[in-house]
């Protein structure tokens, strides 16, 4: 399962995307305990970001699958 | 005298949404032709790179966006708020990467029978964009001091 | 990098109020050039003539104004709202005479530091402006059958 | 005295001007009777306009002296 990083994300964990090793699906709780054994620097940003499953922001009770394309998305600035 | 010229109102020719990001300059970006009798009124908002973020004097504001996503998101606005104020056609151009201060990082041009709907539309349309569209201001160029004869030095301060 | 070569902020060049009434076409005018970094938004509203009046369909509106107090009006207006919402410049043309279905009637920009200022400032502008500014719909040219070889006839409806 | 006419006003009374004769200041009603005496057409407009004096709006105190140049403004429709 691929996971997006975008802004300072990237300069904060050097990436630009984080690979969870397929484990079938993830409920929202169980991704961030795996993204976080992967990552720990991206503890501290948890609160401030909001996850996007496949383009669009993620739901409490979804469910990811290993398919899905990830995202961190941090408080936005465009226009 | 020309009106008598006037075309029989051809079938509206409007795209009614049209949404670009692009990396080019979208300062020659003129108001979208219409030749749709219904339209009364064209409404159009730039936003621009200003002189001053966060206190600070820089010359250039660096944008990044997750593509994809980001042109569902000015997608799906575009489209629900065309649809709650009976707007008639509206085109979005969002510009990325580094924008020198004085140019448009945004354009957005919404036509409508009637002001107020137009009116209504740009001010919910960009305070959606502001919290729901995955564009980011990454970086600002600082104003620096004029160096003699220094070789051109890019330096840059990384936005929170 | 473009960004480079940007000029160090000369003085602002803007006129701060530029009022123009004419007989001729307006579609023509472009956005205010504005090199003042502290624009942030420019704000234009084109109003339109449309093809509907009072349920009738037209193919031109016919306008009339007492010059030197619109003018005036429009002037006092800008000045009042510039002022109350901190905008830094605007530029309003109001057609006169015959306007065909689809040209413009009005044209307003406004440059501000953030977008809600203009916003404010252009809504209340066109408020004011349809209570306050003698300018009239005098007549309207409504859509007849064509008739073949018939000499072009000119016939008008007198608006209340 | 001047009184400007507009708008369907002047198809009303076939004029684009009315001369009120020279009488000293007049007051805004004492203005309506003399244009009223001079114009009676116009007594219907009355409720529908409003009276400006040298491109202004007037005041419900002003007095209007024979140099103003006054009109009668019908409801507004530019834009």
């Amino acid at each position: 399962m691929r996971v997006l990083l975008f802004a300072h994300l990237k300069e904060l964990t050097g990436q630009e995307h984080l690979d969870i090793p397929s484990t079938g699906p993830l409920t929202v709780e169980g991704f961030w305990t795996r993204l976080l054994d992967l990552c720990p620097a991206l503890a501290s940003q948890r609160p401030h970001v909001r996850l996007a499953r496949n383009w669009q922001y993620a739901q409490p009770g979804d469910r990811f699958e290993p398919t899905d394309e990830l995202a961190l998305i941090p408080p936005v600035s465009g226009g | 005298m020309n009106w008598r010229s006037f075309p029989q109102y051809p079938e509206a020719d409007m795209e009614p949404i049209d949404i670009q990001i692009t990396l080019d300059r979208i300062e020659d970006q003129t108001s979208a032709p219409s030749n749709d009798p219904r339209v009364g009124s064209q409404l159009e908002f730039r936003g621009l790179v200003r002189a001053e973020e966060n206190g600070q004097t820089i010359v250039a504001l660096e944008y990044e966006a997750y593509l994809p996503m980001a042109r569902r998101t000015l997608e799906t606005l575009a489209r629900d708020l065309l649809a709650r104020h009976r707007c008639l056609a509206v085109r979005v151009i969002h510009r990325l990467g580094v924008v020198p201060v004085g140019e448009t990082a945004i354009l957005i041009q919404v036509a409508s029978r009637h002001r107020q709907e137009g009116f209504q539309f740009l001010k919910e349309y960009m305070d959606q964009l502001k919290t729901e569209v995955p564009i980011w201001k990454v970086r600002a160029l600082p104003l620096l001091p004029a160096i003699p004869d220094a070789p051109a030095l890019a330096i840059s301060v990384l936005l929170p």
